[in-house]
C-alpha cells in the first residue's frame, strides 16, 4: 500500500495539532493549533480530490469560524490565574479513564476498517461545479434545512448574547 | 320408645344448655341453679328408667341401635350420627348422669353467691350432653365430637374464673395438652376410615385383622388420644393445674367422668387392641409407671386438690393397667367405683375448702373432725373406698380385680400394682389425719348446706357398699357387673390362679392396711405442728417429678422463642428484598444523570463504543 | 338464564345508586347498599329455586357475544360449586354492611358503591366460563377493593393496599398470560380463537406446556388463597383494611383462590396437577403449620387472625390437590366455614379497635365483665376456627384430611398438628384478649353489642352449627361440574381423579 | 497521486478519538467547544473519504452540512459560554454545569 508524500505529512501535522489543542493550557495558544490542524486537515481535503471542500475548510473554518474563537477568547479576558487553574485543571490523573474509552473507540473503528477496508482507487478530482450540481438537484432540501439551522444559530445566538451587558446583572 | 329415650337423655342437658347460653346471663341465678340441676336430674331419671327397661327387657343382642341422621356422605364415606345403647353405654351413662346429677345438685348450694352462675351451669350442662354422646355414640367420629366436647367445656370450666390469669393458664395448658392427643386420636380415626371405608365402631371392629400394622398403629394412635385425655404418662402434666377450676367442676370433669373417657374408649374398642399385643404391653406399663409416678406425687402435695388430682391419676393408672392386662370389666369396675368415691372425696374436700376461707393447703387445716363431724365422714368413707379398705368399701372389691388380673399377666405387673395400693392409703390417710385430726389451725365458719351434704351422704353409702355388686370368688361369688357387660366385653377370665386367689387377697387386703398404719406413725397427730417434708425427692415429686419443667424446658419455650424470632415474617423479608434491590438499581442508574455534561459525554462515548463493538463483531 | 346477569349488574347498578345517594345525603348510602344485598339474596334465591330439578350438573347458563372478533363471549355457567360460593358471598355481605360500614362517616357514598363493585366482580369470577370474562371479573373485584384499602384503611394503609396490588396484580398477569397462551395453543390446532372455557379445555398440551400453563393459573390463585410464600400481602392488608374490607377479603376473595384452583388448575390441567400435587400438597401442610405458628406469636389481634387465615386454607389447598371428591368437598366446606368464623371474628376485631382505639393484644386482657356479648361471641368464633367438631370448620378439616391421608398419611398427619396449633393461637388470642385481670385500674364503660350484632353474629353460628352437623346440602353442591357441557356423567369426577 | 480511502478513515478515527478525548479531559467549556470542531471535522472528513471511494459528490455536500452545523454551533456555543462568563461563572467550569437551575 502506498501512500502520497503530501497526504502522510499533512495527516502527521493535522493530528499532531490536534493533539496539542487538546492538551495546552492557554486558550489562545490552543487556538492557533486547532487553526495549524484545520489547515492541515484542508491539505487533506485537497489531496482527497476534493479541492471545493479544502477552500471552505480555509475560508469558513479556519477563517470565519476560528475568528469568532479569537474574539471570544478577547472577551473573557484570560490571564495568568486562568492558566493556572487550567494546568491544575489537566492534571494526569483525570486523563486516564477518557484516555482509556478514546483508545477503545479508535482501537473499535480501526477493527471496523480492517473488517471491511474500502478498496482504494484512482483518485479523481471532484470539482466545484459537481458539488454545485449536487447541491441544487437532489440535495436542495438539505440547502434549506442548513439555511433553516444557520437562521436559529443566528437569532438563539442574538438572543443570548443581547443582554450579556447591562441589565442581565440581577 | 325405647329408642327415643337415649337421644331425649342427651337432648336435656343439652337443652337446659342451649337456654343457659341463649339467655346471656339475665337468668335470675335461682332459676338457673333449678334449670341445669333439674335437666340433669331428670336425664337422670330417665336413664335409670331406661336402665330398669333395659334390664327387664334386654334387646335383641343387648343392644340397640337408634341412627340419627346422616351427618356426612360424600365419596365413599359415611358417617352417622347415632347411638348404640348396650350395656357398656349404659353403665357409662348411669355413672354420668348418676354422679353428674349429685354433683349438680351439690354445685347449687357451692356455688351460690358467684354472680356468674348461668355461665357455669351451662358448660356444666353441657359437658353432660357432650359425656353422654361420648359414651352413647355408635360411629367414632360422633364420638368425636363428644370427645372434644367434653374438652371444651373442661377448658371452660376450669378457666371460669377468668379474672386469676393463672386459671386461663391452666385451662389453656389442659386443652392443648389434651389436644395433642386428640390430633394423634383423629390420625388413628383417618387410618382406620381410610382401611375400612366408614368409622362405625361395629363395622371397624369387624374389619381388624389381629396383628397387622394397621391394628398396631391404629391402636396406638387411639391410645395417644386416650393417654392425653386420662392424664396418663406423659401427658399427665394438665391434670394438676386443672384444679383451678371450681371443685364441683373437679369432681365431675376432672375425677368421674371425663378424664376416664380414654378408659371408656379403649374398653369400648378392645378387640382392636387385642389385635395389637405390643399396643396392650406399653398401655400396661404406661398405666404402671403412672400410678406409682403419681402415687409419689400425691405424697408430697399440700395442697388437697392437688392431692385428690395425682391421686385421681394415680387411679386412672390402675384402669390401665387393667386394660393393658386385658381386664376390661374390672377396668369399668375400677371406673364406676372410682367416679363414686373420688367424686366424693372432692365434694368432701369442696365443702371443707368452702368452710376454711378458700384455705386449701393441708398443713394450714387441722382438727376439722370435730368441727363437722358430718363431712369428716363422708371424707373418711371417700378416703376408705380410695385406700381400699378391705371388704367395707366398693375400692377395694375393684382393686382386687385389678390386682388378681395383673398377677395373672405378671408378677411385676401385680408387684408394682400392690405397692401402688399401699402408697395409696398411705398418702390419702395423710391427707385425712392432717386435716381432720389433731389441734385446729384455721377456724371453720359457717354450715354446711343442705343441697351439699345431700350428695356427700349419698355418695358415701355408694362408696362403702357399691363394690358388692361384684366380688371376688374367694369372697363370694357375686358378679353382677361382669355378667352385665359379658355381651359387650366377653365373658370375666375369672378362671386361673385359682390356688393362689386366697394369698393374692390376703396380699390386696394387708397393703392398704398397712399404708394406713405407716401413716398413722408418720403423721398422727402430735403435739408440734406438722410440717411438709422439704427434701430433694420431696420436692421433685411435688413438681410432679419435672415433667412440666421438662417439657417447658424442651418443647415449649424453644417453640415459642423460634416463633418470637420469626415474628415478623422470614417471607416477608423477600418483597422488602425485592424493593431494595430496586431502590439500589435506581439510584445506580440515577447517578449516571448528575448534571455533569462531561460524564454525560463519557455515557454516550461509552455507549457508542459499545453499540461499534457490537455492529462491528457481532 | 339471564338471571346470571344480573347477579353481576344488580350490585353495579346498586354501586351506582349508592354513589348518587351519597352525593345527596351521608345517611343515604347506607339503605341503598342493604336494598341491594337483600335483593341480590333475592335474586339469588330465584336462581336456586329455578335450577331444573335433575337438568345435570349445570345448574344455569348464559351466554352472549362481546367481541365477536377475538372470540370473546359474555359466557356465564353456573353449578354447584358456584352457587355455595355465591351463597357465602352474599351471606357475608350482609355482616360487612350491617356491621361494619354504617359507621363510615368519610365520604359514604364512594364507599358503598366500592363495596357492591367488589361483591359484584366475585360474583363475576364465581360465573364466568369464558376465560377473558373471567379475568376482567378478577380485576373488577381487585380495584374497588385497593381503593377501599388506600382511602378508608388504617395507619399504614397505603403500604398495604400497594403490597396487595402489587401482588394480586403481578399474578393476575401471570394467569392473563396462561389464558393467552392456552387460547393461542388452542388457535394453532384447531383455528379459531376463542377464550370458550369448554372449548379450551379440550385443547392438546404437551406436559411441559400443560405444566407451564398451569403454574401460571397456580400461582395467580396461590397469592389469593394464599398459599405460603406467597401469603405475604395477606397480614398487613388485613390489619390495615377497614373493617368491611377485612370481612369481604377474609370471608369471600380469599375463596377465589379456592375457586379458581378447583375450576382451572385441576380440572383445566388434570394430568399437570396430578404431577404437580406432591408439591402442592408439601405446600398446604406448610401453609397450616407456618400460619398456625406465626399466628400465635402476633401481638395484633388482626395479623393474628390473619395468620390463622392463612393456616386454615392451607387445608383448602391440600384438598383441592388430593384430587378427589372427598378433599374438594371438603375444601369447599372448609372455605365456607372458614368465611364465616374468619368474616365474625373481623367484625369482633374491627368492633374492639372501634372501642379501644388499639389493636395491641398486650393492651388489652380482662375485657369479659366490660363487654360480656363481644367476649362471648369472640369465644365462640375463636372456637368453631379451632375446628371443634360440630362446627363447620371441622367437617371441612376432617374430610380435607381424610383425603390427604389416603395420598399421604404423613401430610396428613402434619395437617393433624396443625390442629394443636390452631387451638394453641386460638385460645391465646381468648386468653389475652378477653380473659385474666384487666390492665390498669380496668376498662371504662364501653358500648356492648346490642341487638343488631347480635343478632348478625348468631346467624353465622347458627350457619356454622348447621353446617356442621348437617352439612349434606354443601356436601352434595359442592362438586364441580364437569368440564364438557354435556357428555359426561356426573359420575366422571365423583369415581375420583381423571387418568 | 493516490491515497487509500482507509488511511483517511483511519486520520478521520484518529482525530475523533483525540476530539473526544478533549470532551472528556476537558473541564473548560471553551476547549470542550475546540474539541467538539476537531470531532466534527474528523465526522466531514470521514465523508469526504467516502465521497473519494465512490467518486461522487455527496461526500462534499454532506460537509458542507457539517460545515454550517458546526457555524451554527459554535455561535450558539459561544453565545451561552460568553453569557455565562458575565453571569458569574469566569472560570468556564462543566462540572458546575448542573448548578444552571435556579
Amino acid at each position: 500500500m502506498t501512500t502520497s508524500m503530501p497526504f502522510l505529512l499533512s495527516a502527521l501535522v493535522a493530528v499532531w495539532a490536534t493533539f496539542m489543542v487538546v492538551t495546552r493550557a492557554v486558550a489562545i495558544h490552543a487556538l492557533l493549533y486547532l487553526v495549524v490542524a484545520l489547515l492541515a486537515l484542508a491539505c487533506v481535503f485537497d489531496v482527497l480530490g476534493a479541492p471545493f471542500a479544502a477552500i471552505l475548510e480555509v475560508i469558513v473554518y479556519a477563517g470565519a469560524i476560528m475568528v469568532l474563537f479569537v474574539f471570544v477568547v478577547m472577551m473573557l479576558n484570560l490571564g495568568r490565574p486562568d492558566r493556572l487553574r487550567e494546568n491544575s485543571w489537566i492534571a494526569p490523573r483525570g486523563w486516564i479513564g477518557p484516555g482509556l474509552l478514546a483508545a477503545l473507540l479508535l482501537a473499535a473503528l480501526a477493527d471496523a476498517l480492517v473488517v471491511a477496508a474500502p478498496d482504494g482507487g484512482p483518485i479523481a478530482v471532484i470539482d466545484t461545479r459537481q458539488v454545485g450540481l449536487a447541491l441544487y438537484g437532489p440535495y436542495v432540501l438539505m440547502v434549506e434545512l442548513a439555511s433553516f439551522l444557520l437562521l436559529a444559530g443566528l437569532v438563539s445566538a442574538f438572543r443570548i448574547g443581547r443582554h450579556i451587558r447591562g441589565e442581565d446583572a440581577p | 320408645m325405647l329408642a327415643l329415650l337415649p337421644p331425649l337423655i342427651v337432648l336435656c342437658p343439652l337443652a337446659a344448655a342451649a337456654i343457659l347460653l341463649l339467655s346471656a346471663g339475665r337468668m335470675p341465678p335461682p332459676a338457673a341453679r333449678l334449670l341445669a340441676a333439674g335437666a340433669v336430674g331428670l336425664a337422670a331419671a330417665l336413664t335409670l328408667w331406661l336402665a330398669v327397661r333395659f334390664l327387664s327387657a334386654p334387646p335383641p343382642a343387648h343392644r340397640l341401635d337408634v341412627v340419627l341422621w346422616h351427618w356426612l356422605r360424600v365419596g365413599g364415606f359415611d358417617a352417622r350420627i347415632a347411638f348404640t345403647l348396650d350395656p357398656l353405654s349404659l353403665v357409662m351413662m348411669l355413672v354420668v348422669t348418676g354422679v353428674g346429677f349429685l354433683i349438680h345438685l351439690y354445685a347449687c348450694g357451692y356455688m351460690r353467691g358467684d354472680p356468674d352462675v348461668a355461665r357455669f351451669f351451662a358448660c356444666m350442662t353441657l359437658f353432660v350432653a357432650a359425656m353422654l354422646v361420648l359414651v352413647l355414640s355408635s360411629d367414632l367420629l360422633c364420638l368425636y365430637v363428644g370427645w372434644e366436647g367434653v374438652g371444651l367445656c373442661s377448658y371452660l370450666l376450669i378457666g371460669f374464673w377468668y379474672a386469676e390469669a393463672a386459671n386461663g393458664v391452666a385451662a389453656r395448658k389442659a386443652f392443648i395438652v389434651t389436644r395433642i392427643g386428640d390430633a394423634a386420636l383423629l390420625c388413628g380415626l383417618l387410618l382406620l376410615a381410610t382401611r375400612t371405608g366408614g368409622l362405625e365402631i361395629a363395622g371397624v371392629l369387624r374389619s381388624i385383622q389381629p396383628g397387622g400394622p394397621v391394628a398396631e398403629a391404629a391402636a396406638a394412635l387411639l391410645l395417644g388420644g386416650a393417654l392425653a385425655k386420662s392424664a396418663q404418662a406423659p401427658f399427665q402434666v394438665w391434670l394438676p393445674d386443672a384444679m383451678a377450676g371450681p371443685t364441683p367442676v373437679s369432681a365431675l370433669i376432672h375425677a368421674a367422668t371425663m378424664v376416664t373417657a380414654g378408659v371408656y374408649l379403649i374398653a369400648r374398642l378392645h378387640p382392636l387392641f387385642l389385635a395389637a399385643p405390643a399396643v396392650m404391653t406399653a398401655i400396661a406399663v404406661l398405666g404402671l409407671v403412672t400410678l406409682l409416678l403419681a402415687a409419689g406425687s400425691a405424697l408430697a402435695q399440700t395442697d388437697i386438690k392437688r392431692i385428690l388430682a395425682f391421686s385421681t391419676i394415680s387411679q386412672l393408672g390402675y384402669m390401665f393397667l387393667a386394660l393393658g392386662t386385658g381386664a376390661w370389666g374390672a377396668a369399668i369396675f375400677h371406673l364406676v367405683t372410682h367416679a363414686v368415691f373420688k367424686a366424693l372425696l372432692f365434694m368432701a374436700a369442696g365443702a371443707v375448702i368452702l368452710r376454711v376461707h378458700h384455705q386449701q393447703d393441708i398443713f394450714r387445716m387441722g382438727g376439722l373432725g370435730r368441727a363437722m363431724p358430718g363431712v369428716f365422714a363422708a371424707f373418711a368413707a371417700g378416703a376408705a373406698a380410695l385406700a381400699g379398705l378391705p371388704l367395707v368399701t366398693a375400692g377395694f372389691y375393684s382393686k382386687e380385680a385389678i390386682l388378681q388380673q395383673a398377677w395373672r399377666a405378671g408378677p411385676v405387673l401385680w408387684a408394682g400394682a400392690l405397692l401402688g395400693a399401699f402408697l395409696t392409703a398411705l398418702y390419702i390417710s395423710r391427707c385425712v389425719f392432717i386435716v381432720f385430726l389433731g389441734p385446729v389451725r384455721t377456724a371453720p365458719t359457717g354450715r354446711t348446706e343442705a343441697s351439699m351434704a345431700i350428695p356427700l351422704a349419698g355418695l358415701s353409702v355408694l362408696a362403702l357398699t357399691g363394690g358388692l355388686i361384684e366380688m371376688p370368688d374367694a369372697i363370694a361369688p357375686v358378679h353382677l357387673l361382669f355378667r352385665l357387660l359379658a355381651p359387650v366385653l366377653g365373658p370375666p377370665t375369672t378362671e386361673g390362679a385359682e390356688g393362689g386367689a386366697g394369698v393374692l387377697l390376703l396380699a390386696g387386703a394387708l397393703a392398704p392396711l398397712a399404708g394406713i398404719a405407716v401413716a398413722w406413725g408418720l403423721w398422727r397427730p402430735r403435739a408440734g405442728a406438722p410440717a411438709p417434708a422439704d427434701d430433694g425427692l420431696a420436692r421433685a415429686a411435688r413438681a410432679g417429678w419435672g415433667f412440666d419443667a421438662a417439657y417447658g424446658l424442651l418443647l415449649v419455650r424453644p417453640f415459642l422463642a423460634l416463633g418470637w424470632l420469626n415474628r415478623r415474617d422470614l417471607f416477608d423479608r423477600v418483597p422488602d428484598l425485592l424493593a431494595a434491590a430496586t431502590r439500589w438499581g435506581a439510584r445506580l442508574l440515577g447517578r449516571m444523570q448528575d448534571g455533569q455534561v462531561r460524564r454525560y459525554a463519557g455515557w454516550i462515548a461509552a455507549g457508542t463504543v459499545a453499540a461499534l463493538c457490537l455492529a462491528v463483531r457481532p | 338464564m339471564m338471571a346470571l346477569y344480573a347477579l353481576v349488574l344488580l350490585p353495579l347498578v346498586g354501586a351506582a345508586a349508592a354513589w348518587l345517594a351519597g352525593r345527596a345525603s351521608p345517611r343515604a348510602p347506607w339503605p341503598v347498599a342493604v336494598a341491594t344485598l337483600v335483593l341480590l339474596a333475592a335474586l339469588l334465591a330465584y336462581i336456586t329455586w329455578a335450577v331444573p330439578a335433575g337438568g345435570g350438573p349445570w345448574l344455569a347458563h348464559a351466554s352472549a357475544p362481546w367481541i365477536p372478533a377475538l372470540g370473546i363471549t359474555l359466557r356465564c355457567d353456573m353449578d354447584g360449586l358456584g352457587l355455595v360460593l355465591l351463597w357465602l358471598t352474599v351471606v357475608l355481605s350482609f355482616p360487612c354492611v350491617l356491621l361494619a360500614s354504617r359507621d363510615i362517616t368519610d365520604t359514604p357514598g364512594t364507599f358503598h358503591a366500592l363495596l357492591l363493585a367488589t361483591i359484584a366482580g366475585v360474583d363475576g369470577v364465581f360465573i364466568a366460563t369464558d376465560l377473558f370474562l373471567f379475568f376482567f371479573f378478577w380485576e373488577l373485584m381487585l380495584v374497588p377493593l385497593y381503593v377501599l384499602i388506600t382511602v378508608w384503611g388504617h395507619e399504614d394503609r397505603t403500604r398495604a393496599a400497594f403490597k396487595f396490588f402489587l401482588f394480586t396484580q403481578g399474578s393476575g398477569l401471570l394467569m392473563l398470560l396462561s389464558i393467552l397462551g392456552l387460547a393461542f395453543v388452542h388457535q394453532q390446532q384447531t383455528g379459531i380463537l376463542t377464550f370458550d372455557y369448554f372449548a379450551l379445555a379440550t385443547t392438546h398440551l404437551s406436559p411441559v406446556l400443560a405444566m407451564g400453563l398451569m403454574l401460571g393459573f397456580f400461582v395467580a390463585f396461590a397469592v389469593k388463597l394464599p398459599v405460603v410464600p406467597l401469603h405475604v400481602w395477606l397480614p398487613d392488608t388485613h390489619t390495615q383494611a377497614p373493617t368491611a374490607g377485612s370481612v369481604l377479603l377474609a370471608g369471600v376473595l380469599l375463596k377465589t383462590g379456592g375457586y379458581g384452583l378447583i375450576r382451572f388448575v385441576v380440572l383445566l390441567f388434570p394430568d399437570a396437577a396430578i404431577r404437580f400435587a406432591p408439591v402442592a400438597l408439601a405446600l398446604g401442610a406448610l401453609g397450616i403449620l407456618y400460619g398456625a405458628w406465626l399466628s400465635l406469636v402476633q401481638d395484633d389481634i388482626k395479623r393474628l387472625i390473619a395468620y390463622s387465615s392463612v393456616s386454615h386454607l392451607g387445608f383448602v389447598l391440600l384438598g383441592v390437590f388430593s384430587a378427589s371428591p372427598l378433599g374438594v368437598a371438603g375444601a369447599v366446606v372448609q372455605m365456607v366455614a372458614h368465611g364465616l368464623s374468619t368474616g365474625a371474628l373481623f367484625v369482633i376485631a374491627g368492633a374492639l379497635q372501634d372501642r379501644l382505639h388499639t389493636r395491641d393484644l398486650r393492651r388489652m386482657g380482662g375485657l369479659w365483665p366490660a363487654l360480656p356479648h363481644l367476649s362471648a361471641t369472640g369465644l365462640v368464633f375463636a372456637i368453631a376456627s379451632l375446628g371443634l367438631p360440630g362446627l363447620g370448620n371441622f367437617v371441612g378439616e376432617f374430610l380435607v384430611l381424610l383425603a390427604t391421608w389416603r395420598i399421604s398419611p404423613p401430610i396428613a398427619i402434619l395437617g393433624a398438628a396443625g390442629l394443636v396449633l390452631s387451638a394453641l393461637y386460638a385460645l391465646t388470642m381468648v386468653g389475652r384478649a378477653f380473659l385474666g385481670p384487666p390492665p390498669g385500674d380496668g376498662w371504662p364503660a364501653l358500648p356492648d353489642f346490642g341487638a343488631r350484632h347480635m343478632a348478625v353474629l348468631g346467624a353465622a353460628m347458627a350457619l356454622l352449627l348447621a353446617l356442621g352437623l348437617y352439612p349434606q346440602p354443601v356436601l352434595d353442591l359442592s362438586l364441580p361440574a364437569p368440564l364438557l357441557h354435556s357428555a359426561l356423567p356426573h359420575a366422571a369426577l365423583t369415581g375420583g381423579p381423571r387418568p | 497521486m493516490t491515497a487509500a480511502p482507509a488511511q483517511a478513515l483511519l486520520l478521520a478515527s484518529m482525530l475523533f478519538a483525540l476530539g473526544l478525548l478533549g470532551v472528556l479531559v476537558r473541564r473548560n467549556l471553551l476547549f470542550m467547544l475546540m474539541s467538539i470542531e476537531i470531532m466534527l471535522n474528523a465526522a466531514a472528513l470521514a465523508f469526504v473519504a467516502a465521497g473519494m471511494r465512490w467518486h461522487a459528490a455527496d461526500g462534499q455536500v454532506m460537509f458542507l452540512m457539517i460545515l454550517a452545523l458546526a457555524a451554527a454551533e459554535a455561535a450558539v456555543g459561544l453565545a451561552i459560554l460568553l453569557r455565562l462568563h458575565a453571569a458569574g461563572r469566569p472560570t468556564l467550569d462543566a462540572d458546575t454545569g448542573n448548578r444552571l437551575k435556579g
